[in-house]
């Protein structure tokens, strides 16, 4: 027994452990922090989420192919990132939220999801008219930073930045919620509708902008991770399943829970591709079950309590 | 007479907080015992312990010989131990007929006999008798969610009593209506309990009510039983005049939600 | 009560449909086949629905019978009877299992849990080479107690034994329905407090359930398995799969027992020519579609039938 | 044809509105008049029985010009690295037969005279939404043939409903060596015109066992489904039997399908001790893990076997990671680009590129490879039946055990009763010429197809496990 204690205390092995977890972690909570915010104030279960991440991911390989194509300076990369989510979330974001949630707040959340879930599916199809089947390649901001070496192993500097804007983002939000104004007036809102709405808060202005910084906290992960992967039709449908998973670990609209339930299922997906690489494909779905059999209001929510 | 409720040392503690302590009554068949004392003096939660919403944190209740402590609501209302709810606990969007309807189905079928047809004209003909004893089968067809507070009152108590409990507990049955409806709803619900035989505790702020159709009452004062007494005597407790009346009598008779 | 609409209905239309299987065509009895089988499970969707519970997972009740006729299948088991009793029973196993952890569910909560286990299965099949991975298995054409019909007949034969398991199902859930146990559904919907202190159980009524409604999906998963002759994660248990029945779910409406059906025969339609007439358009026109129907229609096919008529009570 | 579809559309839209109006009649419409309701009724089933028999009358099909149903994947993750290539050799090749511009022995205008109209349908969906498409092109649509399928699993799935709708099937991509060996032992309607995936793996162990015989080890990445798992396994295999001592790590990496990313992946790549790294990543999941792989110098430091990484060289271009050991799943793609000089091959590849503004990868041959043996086929039986259009039995006949010229190679129905095709096989290593602004294989090693394929009769992994006996290798 000690012996074999022994043996997993490899250095390097829990260094890198440590750090694929970490970075997978902060893909998981970028991709997925978009969703939280939705559902935390708005409590919708937003699965439009894929289509922004989707759109965000093709808008910046597609200005960034004809920025690279004509050779411009490569740091130009990093704007085009925070343009195409900015640009995509706004569009879309208004769009979404004016033309069709606006009509079923209040409705039965199942309906609602079904509701995005229809959107999704039509997103897709629009996706395939604007961009076609052949892939995007974005990769030059991920080329041109370079990797380093610790302990042995060689890890590229873009994808452990990602660790950075997952923090970033989750600091900029926790700011925005406890030291402003606007923050105040947002957790009025989520903590009684009604009456927020009866003191005078425009509620419509603030689910519109939560909206918007959902979805553009959407586009900005694919744009983020555009630079990675191959940009091609159908990588939403992932990004649907994983953000779903975090929003239910973490607590349903709990960032704190999002960001911890994200980094848990990093280390824990890390170690068993490390260790049992076999069983890389269930290690989401089993903590998923596991925190739901257990605690299914997430890891960080409150438990509800019911009046009679 | 037969012994067929005994509480004895019930306590609940929600963190530090003493909800309800040292609490022990003995109840006959056949009594009628009103429950006073002041908002959060423990009375909903002496309610809520006895009939398994609450778990009590120390303490028996026996029901009819057996300790009913840890028991769901639903073996507890199968023993014959029925409740109502300060806020009526009905289904809103259904008939009052289909709110009895249900409630004659739950207590009359059991294991796979559950699986035989909710209505047959037996069991209508039950339903309208019921509805007809509390006064509501003019309401036959309304939903109840366009009820009065006063008739989905009755509603509530009529679904509790359609088991025939040998024990029925009713929590606040009149508060949130007027004050000229209050005496005839109390009028319609005793009467048709006192046609079962049915004993019965209700929580009441009203003094009148109480004097009119409890002989014993149960003062409750920050979680303990300050009183115990015939209704006469308990209304000239100097415990119970100083923590209940007192401040009971000077609010009035206004509705209590 | 006089004898029930519904019930001579669809003993009407499953006679009529069975005369008319000996006159269509192939491919309009296949899309019969599988709208039996999608049918069943958005009529399990539809049994737990009326109690405001809407399972996000059902591919995994569907995935997991289908998978069963495959394996008995494997076993030299030929027989449709035998095939899709054992594979919906089990089923209905599985689901009784674990109704034990999602009866205390409700809401989102109970979505998504049913998705979280539906997922799980799907990494098994997807990964378990005895079950033939993602590429599935094969499912035998079937016998029907020792007649072993071949090409054509072998399709009618089908459609007329599996119009007679929907039909079982239809009568099953109907009777259920008007039962006390059935019509608690309305009841744990809107007061579970109440039917807890009328004395009977909600985690019990919500079990049974979520029992019958995985034997009914398992019912859909094994019909589909002979209707298509092959089962594979992809189409039996990814969550798209399980998305598709509450779409048609949602496009039925829970108004009647039949509307399911009607449902998946709409449905199955909107797909074959959406499919058909441009492989790039038809996520466009499902999500559209659900989204009409979601906005301007949400009590489904069946109220637009019942508005028709200027009938307004839903049929309990 | 397109015609006669929407007639038949139509035609099954009122059966269907004939049997909703029949609910409807029935559960709601109150008519207290009961004759009313049987006259309206009996209305109802007639129409029912017209239009059910229309329809059945309606499926004939004229037989002046032939109709066969290209299968490939248009949308999905798999549309990009097969189904376009894929779409746009079938759309080529078809073209050009009907042009009679095809070169020799392919140069008379159509199939046996016949102009032919390719109708290309989505792939994707999974093995049972695809059984279902395929007895709709058969029962509704009555196509002539099948050609194509990329995704093994669609090929298991169709295997036994195409032999019992009795339709010719002509697989042109599908890899798995299931299909003739497990699921349909007696082919009678089902062909394929390319080796199956075991000849990939065998080559590949082969090609590694001359040129990286000191090797240390090898561990693999591939995708958890069917396709990763079997590559994983034949090379795994044939490795055993032709280089015992590179010993195979039984660590590989097993990411889901569409993954996307694998950083954790590539640091247990990084920290393991094989020299080299199996792989079946095709599509966008290869492409992603290049990327990722390039930013963390993973390519300088391992040696990849890609085997589909042929459908994904042109695209990365300059990107392609110099140095790995490139497969085309055959000599497909790159390899007949740069390496074959036929006159077939000239012209396809100008074609190609002259039309689509890229070179034409593994899929646009396989797929004009299949339709190429369809022509090969119904003309051989037409001339046997003195020039009339032959029946389905007789192009199975003269297809059985053939041998045609495909695009890049020569075809021989010669395994599972001459249904299931051999070729050769070609591997080597990739890199990117600056000057042709091209990438380029060299060290290209080429394989005869009865020394990698299981000899006829024998299971693949029977033979991989017994000793692959009976292989002749030159």
């Amino acid at each position: 027994m000690v012996q074999l204690l022994l043996g997993w205390f490899d250095l390097q092995l829990i260094f890198t452990i440590l750090t694929d977890g970490l970075i997978y972690g902060s893909y998981l909570f970028i991709v997925a922090v978009g969703m939280t915010v939705i559902f935390g104030v708005q409590r919708v279960l937003n699965v439009t989420h894929g289509s922004f991440y989707a759109f965000g991911a093709y808008l910046a390989a597609y200005l960034g192919g004809i920025w690279y194509e004509h050779e411009l300076p490569d740091f130009g990369g990093f704007v085009i990132i925070f343009l195409a989510a900015i640009v995509v979330g706004v569009f879309f974001g208004i769009l979404i939220e004016r033309g069709l949630l606006k009509h079923l707040y209040g409705k039965d959340e199942h309906i609602v999801v079904l509701a995005t879930f229809a959107a999704f599916l039509a997103l897709e199809g629009i996706g395939l008219f604007i961009w076609g089947t052949d892939p995007y390649f974005f990769y030059q901001p991920q080329m041109m930073l370079g990797f380093v070496e610790i302990l042995g192993m060689t890890y590229d500097y873009y994808n452990l930045s990602l660790i950075v804007l997952a923090l970033i983002i989750s600091l900029s939000i926790w700011y925005f919620l406890s030291r402003t104004i606007w923050g105040r007036l947002l957790q009025a809102v989520i903590f009684d509708r009604e009456v927020s709405q009866a003191m005078g808060v425009n509620v419509t202005a603030v689910f519109l902008g939560t909206f918007i910084l959902g979805t553009t906290l959407g586009a900005l992960s694919g744009a983020a991770i555009a630079p990675t992967i191959s940009v091609l039709p159908g990588i939403g449908v992932e990004v649907v399943v994983l953000a779903f998973a975090v929003v239910v670990i973490g607590g349903m609209g709990s960032i704190p829970g999002a960001l911890i339930g994200s980094v848990l299922v990093g280390v824990v997906r890390a170690a068993a591709i490390h260790e049992f690489p076999q069983a890389e494909m269930f290690v989401i779905y089993a903590i998923m079950a596991i925190v739901l059999v257990f605690r299914p209001e997430g890891l960080f929510a409150p438990p509800a309590v019911r009046k009679i | 007479m037969t012994t067929i409720l005994e509480v004895n040392g019930l306590e609940k503690r929600f963190g530090g907080v003493v909800a309800a302590q040292n609490i022990g009554v003995t109840v006959s068949a056949g009594e009628t015992i009103g429950i006073i004392g002041a908002n959060g003096a423990g009375k909903t939660t002496f309610v809520n312990m006895v009939t398994g919403h609450l778990p009590p944190s120390a303490g028996t209740v026996k029901f009819l010989g057996t300790n009913i402590v840890g028991l769901p609501p639903r073996r507890i209302t199968e023993l014959g131990l029925c409740r109502s709810f300060q806020v009526p606990q009905v289904f809103l969007s259904e008939s009052v007929f289909d709110n009895v309807l249900m409630a004659y189905g739950i207590a009359e079928e059991s294991g796979f006999s559950m699986l035989r047809p909710l209505r047959n004209k037996e069991r209508d003909a039950r339903v309208r008798k019921h509805l007809a004893s509390y006064q509501i089968a003019e309401h036959e067809e309304t939903a109840a969610s366009a009820l009065s507070q006063g008739i989905r009152k009755l509603l509530d108590i009529a679904m509790a009593t359609v088991r025939k409990p040998q024990l029925l507990m009713l929590d606040e049955p009149t508060s949130g209506i007027s004050v000229e409806e209050k005496f005839d709803l109390m009028d319609i619900i005793m009467a048709a309990l006192r046609e079962e035989q049915t004993t019965v505790m209700f929580i009441e702020h009203d003094m009148e009510i109480v004097q009119r159709h409890v002989a014993r009452v149960l003062a409750f004062s920050q979680g303990e039983i300050i009183c115990d007494a015939p209704t006469a005597k308990a209304m000239v407790d100097p415990k119970v005049v100083e923590f209940v009346l007192g401040q009971e009598y000077h609010v009035g008779i206004r509705s209590d939600a | 009560m006089s004898a029930d609409k519904t019930i001579i209905g669809v003993t009407i239309a499953v006679v009529l449909l069975a005369c008319a299987n000996f006159f269509i065509a192939d491919w309009i009895r296949q899309i019969g086949l599988l709208s039996m089988a999608i049918g069943s499970v958005a009529l399990g969707l539809l049994v737990l629905w009326r109690t405001g519970l809407i399972s996000f997972g059902h591919a995994l009740f569907y995935g997991f019978s289908a998978y069963g006729v495959a394996l008995l299948n494997y076993l030299g088991v030929r027989d449709a009877f035998v095939l899709v009793i054992v594979s919906a029973a089990a089923s209905g196993l599985l689901a009784w299992g674990l109704g034990f952890l999602v009866r205390r569910y409700r809401a989102i909560f109970f979505a998504l849990l049913t998705m979280a286990f539906s997922m799980i299965l799907y990494g098994v099949l997807a990964k378990t080479e005895r079950f033939g991975s993602t590429d599935g298995l094969n499912v035998h054409p079937p016998t029907f107690l020792g007649y072993a019909p071949v090409d054509q007949a072998a399709q009618i034969t089908l459609f007329l034994f599996g119009l007679l398991v929907i039909y079982g199902l239809i009568l099953g859930v109907q009777i259920y329905l008007r039962s006390v146990l059935g019509q608690m559904t309305t009841a744990v919907r809107e007061n579970e407090i109440r039917v807890e202190y009328l004395g009977y159980s909600v985690e019990h009524v919500i079990h049974i359930k979520y029992v019958i409604s995985g034997l009914l999906a398992g019912f859909g998963g094994a019909i589909m398995a002979l209707a298509v002759g092959q089962v594979d994660p992809e189409s039996m248990a990814y969550w798209t799969a399980s998305g598709e029945f509450v779409f048609v779910a949602i496009l039925a409406g829970t108004g009647n027992v039949a509307a399911p059906f009607i449902g998946a025969v709409a449905f199955e339609v909107i797909r074959h020519f959406a499919w058909e007439h441009g492989a790039n358009l038809w996520q466009l026109i499902m999500g559209g579609t659900l989204l009409a129907i979601i906005m301007f229609v949400p009590d489904g096919i069946w109220s637009v039938l019942q508005r028709l008529v200027g009938k307004k009570d839903g049929v309990k | 044809m397109a015609q006669a579809s929407t007639t038949l559309g139509l035609m099954f839209i009122l059966t269907k509105l004939t049997v909703v109006s029949t609910m409807y009649l029935l559960f709601i419409q109150e008519d207290k008049n009961m004759k009313h309701r049987v006259l309206r009724l009996v209305a109802v089933g007639v129409a029912a029985v017209l239009t059910t028999f229309g329809v059945a009358v309606g499926n004939a099909v004229a037989k002046d010009k032939m109709v066969i149903a290209v299968p490939t994947f248009l949308t999905g993750g798999g549309a990009p690295a097969f189904g376009v290539p894929a779409r746009n050799g079938t759309e080529l090749i078809i073209q050009a037969i009907n042009k009679g511009q095809v070169p020799a022995p392919y140069n008379t205008k159509g199939i046996a005279g016949a102009q032919v109209e390719a109708i290309i349908y989505d792939e994707s969906g999974g093995g049972a939404k695809q059984v279902t498409e395929y007895r709709n092109k058969v029962q509704k649509l009555g196509v002539d043939m099948f050609a194509g399928f990329v995704s093994s699993g669609t090929c298991a799935a169709i295997t036994p409903v195409a032999e019992e709708l009795k339709t010719l099937t002509v697989y042109a991509t599908c890899g798995t060596p299931r299909v003739f060996e497990e699921l349909d032992k007696n082919p009678k309607y089902v062909f394929r015109t390319m080796s199956h995936a075991t000849a990939d793996g065998v080559a590949l162990a082969h090609y590694v066992a001359s040129k990286y015989p000191s090797a240390n080890g090898y561990t693999g990445i591939n995708q958890n489904y069917a396709w990763g798992q079997d590559s994983w396994r034949d090379f795994d295999l044939a490795m055993k039997v032709l280089a015992p001592n590179i010993k195979g790590s039984d660590k590989g990496q097993w990411p889901k399908i569409f993954a996307g990313r694998y950083g954790a992946e590539i640091s247990a790549l990084l920290k393991s001790p094989e020299d080299l790294v199996h792989t079946s990543f095709w599509g966008g999941d290869l492409e992603a893990f290049i990327f990722q792989g390039l930013a963390r110098g993973l390519f300088k430091k391992k040696t990849f076997l890609m085997s589909v990484a042929g459908t994904a060289a042109y695209r990365l271009g300059k990107k392609l990671p110099a140095g790995i050991v490139l497969g085309s799943r055959g000599p497909y793609g790159i390899y007949a680009n740069q390496l074959t000089d036929t006159p077939m091959v000239k012209w396809f590849n100008n074609a190609y590129v002259n039309r689509y503004g890229t070179q034409p990868t593994q899929p646009s041959y396989q797929y004009a490879q299949a339709i190429l043996g369809a022509k090969f086929a119904y003309e051989k039986a037409a001339a046997a039946n003195s020039g009339k259009w032959p029946s389905t039995d007789q192009v199975i006949a003269a297809l059985e055990g053939a041998t045609f010229q495909g695009v890049a190679t020569e075809v021989r129905m010669a395994r599972s009763n001459g249904h299931q095709g051999v070729t050769d096989h070609a591997w080597g290593v990739a890199s990117f010429d600056k000057e042709l602004g091209l990438p380029v294989v060299s060290e290209v090693m080429h394989f005869k197809g009865d020394c990698i394929m299981p000899p006829d009769g024998m299971d693949s992994v029977t033979w991989l496990k017994g000793g692959m006996k009976g292989a002749k290798c030159d």
